[in-house]
């Protein structure tokens, strides 16, 4: 009799839903899946160009264009562990390098611009996290207040002409610098995230903000460091979008915070955070989504239909990496 | 008792009408002192008002359709793009004249929530990544199909009747009684309550919370789909766009739509309340206009005071709490002191 | 369900690829052979009526005849994405870049990494302070740009205003700059047009300059010697708040001229209108328009005094445009990068001439040209005038010359 | 309708959740007029028969019979409207709603006039449902979230009770309820019973159970095991057949040992909180099992949030002696070498979709650290290894979410979580509710062992015996306040106990 309880012992035989389920509840799934997804993506593309898509400048090319926003989607992902919601990045973004490059025109020192772009990333981010922690507003009505508010204080800021930075001390800078700056700053998100306590915390916050504060984890403290980490990351691809560019227009930014999420998404992220959250997330995302805008370009779809098309393997994606619950999903924070 | 309860609902329907009252008597004051005229000084600001009014209330009423259950949906602006230019087109195309631009816009907006909706309880993904998703795809149906042109309604023989106050005003009330009339007295609404409180449960009684969530999702986009007519009469035409800009009215108007639940709880009437909401908003601008403040700085001024609300909103607990900790300190302090001696 | 669901959902996919692949024509064999194809990558600002033309003339009209492929943006609304467009067009095997997105700072910078990329840079803009070093120093790969030519447009302006302003009355002016606050390069010139032509007209003075009037971000009183009220205004007509704004500024009543640099002219109607019905008094609307269903509309619609919506506008051919532009990139691509250099050795930016609409009847007349195959304003023979290849012993003086002659008057002969 | 004919019949009754079984082969008949109790083991089965056949959720196979004809519930409302209702053992209102529409939940079609629901009908009659079970302090028009937990399952009561049902399931619902709730709810069994309806009692309480049914249904891993009549119960036997092994009468601890009396590490020192307590002493001594009891909302589980720094003190304090450490926040708490299980496990004590590592590895951040701030992949491991193993959690490995644990092992990745914390003090509030008597054990024995480390604890508690059995001390609480002191070495006596609480 008590053998009936043992799993081998007259199991029901597995039908593909089931295997399908097991596949999916394995821990390594929302690590695994999107990065093989991108692969079979990169893959199609490849036959579809006839070989083209291969090409090293097209690879280039491809981690360059993904690079802002993979920055960001990084950053962020410390954010959405938590369960909270920003999708102001991008206009945090845009104020920072705006002021970045006003004290680039001010000094002409390409230091005192990395700096005061990193240093304002910080501060907004900072800003958004104090509205959320001390007046209990909640993230996502934050973020869009701020993205409002900062739009509209850059686009006061810049005037009608751009403001330059001189773009050929960008281009010195441009190469290694950035490759270095986020190389760097994406394995200090991995181990921070992955191998110290602060992404175990965030992450258990994250799960359960009750049983956190229960055991003996500080929200704020928490929270507030989730959002210096993103501040860091948002500072640094200001720093990045003034080099690439070497100038600030105007619309900065604009609309980049949906952008972000959709890579965090994409790349295999929640938006309830916790215990399945990652920092590289954030990376694969913007990398498939770049992937798929220079494919579809390279074979021949119409610019106009390429939008349609991201939204159609978005949801796919979406849909195939996420549990189907038995109720509709739904969530306070929205 | 009777006679109490109505008397609390008096004060409440008072409390609700005062809101926009007050916000009313504040932006005439500072019009008349800093740029010399009223806030509504002539008819064609009344209709300027209305005609703004009509679109923030459907447009809020769509948001909080969803917001309520949790449900954030960011195609909302895409669905109401699609609605008003398909829909205008066509009537305008059949001669329809302006109530049937209205009707059509309103039906095809009502498919793409249908289409929402629908696509959302079969892939039940987080409602907010849906519209990112939904809103990707419709904003591109709108504008590949009929070659990128939008909508113009300026001049169009038979639409004046929208531009029309009374007419307005009609469409507003009925807006309101049908949206309160499905969330607070039908079946339906009741249903939708004992969803919002608790899905599983709900569902276990036998209500089907999808049916439910698609018919939201179905009624927000007849209705943003009537926001963007009302949009279009004011601005003329209605050109589509992309890069999930779409987005932007779904922002815009949660302050009337948050406005209006907080004033909607004095009388127990969200849909009332919303209704209100949209009206301190749309004065707010009107006012700003008269003033001719530069739009970053309205822009600024809008969000700065739509962050103070629900500063204001979550945290206005917390002055009844302290008031109840001062209260229990001092029972504390009495308790031990009688203790003492003891 | 979800099966299906997922097999439907890539089911879209792959029919929307395949009708891509079927729609998307590849120049066929049949134009002039003569040899080589090309690639030329469009950068497109905003996705509208004259994107659309331009997308069919140079697809199904310009393509096919001198063998050359296009690939079109979409709407890049800054640098990162107009760079990144580039960047794909590259890759994609393209030869030269054509820019509508075009901000004088940016030119050195995109020619430079047209350079890098081995293609041809033209540009929709011309010559100015911020780009002189792009204009200078990449003359190779830079082809330079083409532009309105400004002082004719300015003199539309002056003309009509000088035609229809009763001196013994008092007016008074709305002028909205529109995105020229923002660097937006088109309404920034329309803008220095109109204020320019109001100065030339009632011979008044400025208190500040023009430039700091159309650079302002708020709302901002033109004030001038001759006491005339002059209010320029700013923002584009989606913004929220804009519409409101010169609502409130017609009603004071004030106002009876509005000149609009922005293409605004499809959202202003209603207000307008309103406005007049308040005042009881006719409001002028002069401004600047593409041909297409919105311009059309307010030509049509007559205001309660019996006037047209829109009293004056004035318009452009897409096609001689976005011909210009092709020419000035295939004669590079063809070696004939002499057709685009000037006398000093600078790029060379090719001007053409707007033409101004005043009736509905003219509009009429006008619209039903550039519109199709059969119709285009910069027809082979037109495009030919302009490219090195086929007129032999081109310059770019004479190329000037010959953009020139298309013409509203040899347009219509030839139409008919 | 005579006493005794067979309601409901369940053959073959099978239902396997992905490949774990749930119920296999299960065969019942449910007869008229008899209270019928079902026990057994958490995930015996028990619930899930029952909500099979009250339409919550579908057999996998086998078949079912109602009144003689097939009877297969595709929701609850068919159940219901067919006249089987049940009381769940979760909470099964909505706070958001009227009370009225609690009652009517699904069912509002019989007050619809045209579109519109009629609000008076439908208050009128769910005030009457709640006079009709003798409840008299519930206002049918008011919002459900005004009342308390055991108010709301009064009103579940009433629910059920509302559509007069031929068979109606209590599931566990008597341990949300007070003295007085238990009266209403066990006078409308015996009531249902004596007209000939049917009454299906599911508990944990031996006591109760027995007391009240008048067939038991044992059940253990979805099987059933025995049914037995009134006649023939007895404790031991029923306790033996639930679990299959001899179990000894008592499982609480038989030792006399004392405590460190003259050495306090907690103390609480007239404390205040905005809910319950006023000023409030207490005082846990170094290896003390302090037993604190009372009626649900005595303020006990108050008490243990506020020592533990949850609810906040607004005067008074609480210190820890030992570092003269003032507790502010439950992050000095736990720095301080704190722990507190709370009494509500699957929403505050456990995240539900980790696994079953990371949730004991919650404590350890800062032990398994190796080098600098960087985790210890190593240390980590055999941390939660280590508890995984002593503790013998039935799981695959540690990655398995805890979600997919039974209620028990659940418990035990808790305790695990708060073992390996190594804490000094610990807060147990409820720490063996709804576990199984065989997980109990095994708790009370940590319990044991923990206080013989010289560790302190604080067990809250709402079972009585439970609180004799494990207490070296015991508080009983009433309205916020101590309303007696207890000692091991002197004895419980149950009625004094009794007497306090009331």
């Amino acid at each position: 009799m008590s053998q009936k309880n043992e799993l081998t012992h007259d199991a029901p035989k597995l039908t593909l839903v089931d295997r399908i389920d097991i596949i999916k509840n394995h821990r390594l799934f929302p690590v695994i899946f999107p990065l093989s997804m991108l692969v079979v993506i990169f893959l199609i593309f490849i036959v579809l160009t006839g070989g083209r898509f291969a090409d090293t400048r097209v690879l280039t090319g491809v981690f360059n264009q993904s690079l802002i926003v993979a920055t960001m989607a990084t950053a962020v992902a410390f954010i959405y562990s938590t369960g909270n919601i920003d999708i102001s990045v991008g206009n945090v973004m845009g104020l920072a390098a705006c002021l970045g490059a006003l004290a680039y025109q001010v000094t002409q020192s390409m230091t005192v611009m990395i700096v005061v772009t990193m240093a304002v990333g910080i501060v907004l981010m900072m800003f958004n996290c104090v509205l959320g922690l001390v007046f209990n507003v909640k993230s996502a009505m934050v973020a869009i207040v701020a993205m409002s508010v900062y739009g509209a204080i850059t686009s006061v800021l810049v005037g009608a002409e751009p403001i330059g930075v001189d773009f050929k001390a960008c281009k010195v800078l441009e190469g290694n610098f950035r490759y270095i700056a986020f190389v760097l700053y994406f394995v200090v998100c991995l181990l921070a995230f992955s191998r110290t306590a602060i992404g175990r915390k965030l992450r258990f916050i994250g799960g359960n903000e009750n049983c956190a504060e229960q055991t003996g984890i500080n929200r704020k403290k928490a929270i507030a460091t989730s959002y210096i980490f993103a501040g860091i990351g948002v500072g640094l691809a200001g720093v990045f979008q003034v080099l690439r560019t070497g100038n600030v227009a105007q619309t900065i930014g604009s609309g980049m915070g949906m952008d972000v999420m959709l890579a965090t998404v994409l790349g295999g992220m929640s938006i309830f955070g916790g215990a399945k959250s990652n920092t590289f997330a954030g990376f694969v995302g913007a990398v498939t989504v770049t992937v798929l805008n220079t494919g579809l370009l390279m074979i021949g779809v119409p610019s106009t239909l390429i939008q349609g098309f991201r939204g159609v393997f978005f949801l796919i994606l979406v849909f195939l990496n996420s549990e189907r619950q038995k109720t509709l999903p739904s969530r306070q924070q929205f | 008792m009777g006679n109490v309860l109505s008397k609390d609902r008096l004060l409440g329907i008072v409390k609700t009408v005062a809101v926009p009252a007050v916000v009313w008597i504040l932006m005439e004051l500072i019009c008349r002192t800093q740029a010399g005229t009223s806030v509504v000084a002539n008819s064609a600001d009344v209709r300027t008002f209305f005609r703004n009014m009509v679109s923030t209330v459907a447009f809020a009423l769509a948001i909080s359709t969803n917001l309520n259950c949790g449900r954030m949906d960011l195609s909302l602006g895409a669905q109401m793009y699609v609605g008003t230019i398909f829909g205008g087109n066509i009537a305008l195309a059949l001669n329809l004249g302006g109530v049937g631009v209205l009707v059509l816009a309103m039906l095809i907006g009502g498919l793409c929530g249908l289409i929402c909706g629908i696509v959302f309880v079969n892939l039940r993904i987080l409602p907010m990544v849906l519209g990112l998703g939904m809103t990707l795809l419709f904003e591109c149906i709108c504008f590949s199909i009929n070659n990128q042109q939008g909508v113009i309604l300026y001049g169009k023989p038979g639409v004046e009747i929208l531009s029309n106050s009374t007419f307005i005003i009609f469409v507003v009330i009925a807006l309101v009684a049908v949206a309160a009339l499905l969330f607070k007295y039908s079946r339906f609404g009741y249903r939708y309550r004992a969803i919002q409180g608790s899905q599983k449960l709900a569902s276990d009684a036998g209500i089907n919370i999808f049916s439910n969530c698609v018919f939201c999702y179905l009624f927000g986009g007849i209705l943003v789909a009537c926001a963007g007519v009302f949009t279009t009469m004011y601005s003329g035409s209605l050109a589509p766009v992309l890069g999930m800009s779409s987005n932007g009215y779904v922002f815009r108007n949660m302050f009337p739509m948050v406005l209006g639940a907080w004033i909607g709880s004095f009388s127990h009437n969200a849909q009332f309340g919303v209704a209100m909401g949209a009206i301190c908003v749309n004065l707010l601008t009107l006012a700003m206009s008269k003033l001719g403040l530069p739009l970053n700085v309205q822009n600024v001024l809008v969000y700065s005071l739509f962050l103070l609300f629900i500063i204001y909103n979550t945290n206005k607990r917390k002055f009844a709490y302290n008031r109840a900790k001062r209260a229990r300190i001092a029972l504390a302090k009495q308790t031990k002191a009688a203790r003492q001696p003891a | 369900m979800k099966k299906l669901l997922t097999i439907l959902l890539s089911l879209m996919i792959v029919i929307g690829l395949a009708a891509c692949n079927n729609s998307g024509s590849t120049p066929s064999g049949e134009g002039d052979v003569s040899g080589k194809s090309y690639k030329i990558g469009v950068v497109e600002v905003m996705l509208n009526d004259e994107s659309v033309i331009r997308s069919k003339y140079f697809k199904e009209y310009i393509g096919p005849k001198y063998n050359v492929e296009f690939m079109f943006s979409e709407a890049c609304t800054d640098l990162d994405s107009v760079m990144k467009f580039i960047e794909n067009a590259a890759v994609s095997g393209c030869d030269a870049i054509l820019n509508y997105y075009a901000v004088g700072a940016n030119s050195e910078q995109l020619a430079l990494l047209c350079q890098e990329k081995g293609m041809i840079l033209v540009e929709n803009g011309g010559r100015n302070a911020a780009n002189e070093e792009a204009y200078k120093n990449y003359t190779d790969t830079y082809a330079g740009g083409f532009m309105a030519d400004q002082p004719d447009t300015g003199r539309l302006f002056r003309e009509y205003l000088e035609a229809n302003l009763d001196p013994t009355v008092e007016h008074n002016f709305i002028v909205g700059t529109g995105g020229a606050y923002q660097g937006n390069a088109q309404q920034t010139e329309i803008s220095i047009n109109m204020l320019t032509a109001l100065q030339d007209v009632y011979g008044l003075k400025y208190d500040k300059t023009i430039q700091e009037l159309i650079e302002s971000s708020s709302p901002i009183e033109a004030t001038n010697d001759k006491g005339i009220a002059i209010y320029c205004y700013p923002g584009h007509a989606t913004a929220e708040g804009w519409l409101p704004g010169l609502s409130a500024a017609l009603q004071t009543g004030t106002y009876d001229y509005v000149l609009m640099s922005g293409n605004v002219i499809g959202n202003i109607g209603t207000v307008i209108s309103e406005a007049e019905a308040v005042l009881n008094k006719d409001i002028t609307v002069v401004g600047f328009g593409s041909f297409g269903d919105a311009l059309s509309n307010a030509m049509h619609t007559l205001d309660q005094f019996g006037n047209p919506t829109v009293s004056m506008s004035t318009v452009k051919f897409t096609t001689l445009v976005s011909a210009m532009g092709f020419a000035k990139a295939y004669n590079a691509l063809t070696g004939h990068n002499e057709v685009n250099i000037d006398t000093d050795g600078a790029a060379f930016t090719h001007l053409f001439r707007m033409n101004a609409v005043t009736s509905a009847a003219e509009l009429d007349e006008m619209g039903s040209w550039d519109k199709d195959n059969d119709s285009w304003v910069a027809d082979y023979s037109v495009v030919d005038s302009f490219l090195a290849e086929k007129t032999p012993g081109l310059t770019a003086q004479q190329f000037q010359e010959n953009i020139y002659a298309v013409n509203y008057e040899s347009i219509k002969a030839r139409m008919q | 309708m005579g006493k005794g004919e067979v309601l409901v019949e369940v053959r073959d009754l099978c239902k396997n959740f992905g490949v774990t079984v749930a119920l296999d082969h299960v065969n019942m008949q449910i007869k008229r007029g008899e209270v019928r109790g079902l026990i057994g083991e958490n995930g015996s089965g028990k619930s899930t028969v029952t909500t099979i056949i009250a339409g919550i959720q579908q057999a996998t196979s086998g078949e079912m019979f109602y009144k003689g004809k097939p009877w297969k519930p595709q929701t609850s409302l068919e159940a219901v409207k067919a006249g089987i209702g049940i009381i769940v053992q979760e909470m099964g209102t909505i706070p958001t709603i009227s009370v009225a529409e609690n009652i009517f939940l699904g069912d509002y079609d019989k007050f619809r006039t045209g579109i519109i629901i009629n609000r008076h009908k439908m208050v009128a009659a769910a005030q009457k449902a709640l006079d009709d079970i003798g409840v008299t302090d519930i206002k049918a028009g008011d919002i459900t979230a005004k009342y308390n937990m055991e108010q709301r399952k009064l009103i579940e009561i009433a629910k059920v009770m509302a559509h007069e049902p031929e068979m109606f399931v209590v599931d566990e619902t008597t341990t949300a309820l007070s003295e007085s709730g238990r009266t209403i709810l066990y006078n409308l069994m015996h009531k249902a019973a004596a007209e000939g309806k049917a009454v299906v009692m599911i508990s944990h309480d031996l006591d109760e159970i027995m007391e009240h049914s008048d067939t038991l249904t044992v059940l253990r891993d979805g099987v059933i095991i025995d049914n037995i009549e009134k006649k023939d119960f007895e404790a031991n036997d029923i306790k033996q057949k639930m679990i299959g092994r001899e179990v000894g009468g008592n499982y609480y601890r038989v030792d006399m040992d004392g405590y460190e009396e003259d050495k306090v590490v907690l103390k609480a020192d007239c404390i205040t909180t905005m809910n319950n307590l006023l000023c409030f002493d207490l005082e846990l001594h170094k290896g003390e099992i302090l037993g604190i009891g009372g009626l649900s909302e005595c303020g006990m589980h108050d008490l243990g949030r506020a020592l533990y720094g949850l609810d906040e003190v607004i005067d008074g304090e609480v210190r820890l002696t030992k570092n003269n450490i003032k507790i502010t926040s439950s992050e000095i708490a736990f720095a301080h070498g704190m722990g507190y299980v709370s009494k509500n496990r699957d929403t505050e004590s456990l995240v539900m979709n980790a696994s079953i590592g990371d949730n004991i590895a919650s404590t350890g951040y800062k032990e398994n650290r190796g080098f600098g701030p960087f985790i210890s992949n190593k240390k980590e491991r055999q941390y939660q290894q280590l508890q995984v193993d002593s503790l013998a959690i039935k799981c695959v490995n540690v990655f398995q979410p805890v979600s997919a644990l039974s209620g028990g092992n659940k418990q035990k990745v808790v305790f695990g979580k708060w073992l390996a914390a190594d804490s000094d003090v610990l807060i147990l509030d409820c720490p063996t509710r709804g576990v199984d008597i065989g997980v109990k054990a095994a708790m009370y024995q940590l319990i044991y062992d923990m206080k013989k480390a010289g560790k302190s604890i604080v067990l809250i508690s709402e079972e009585l015996p439970e609180l004799c059995g494990m207490s070296d001390r015991l508080l009983i609480m009433k309205e916020g306040a101590v309303t007696g002191e207890f000692f091991r070495k002197e004895g419980f006596d149950n009625n004094a106990l009794i007497d306090c609480m009331i």
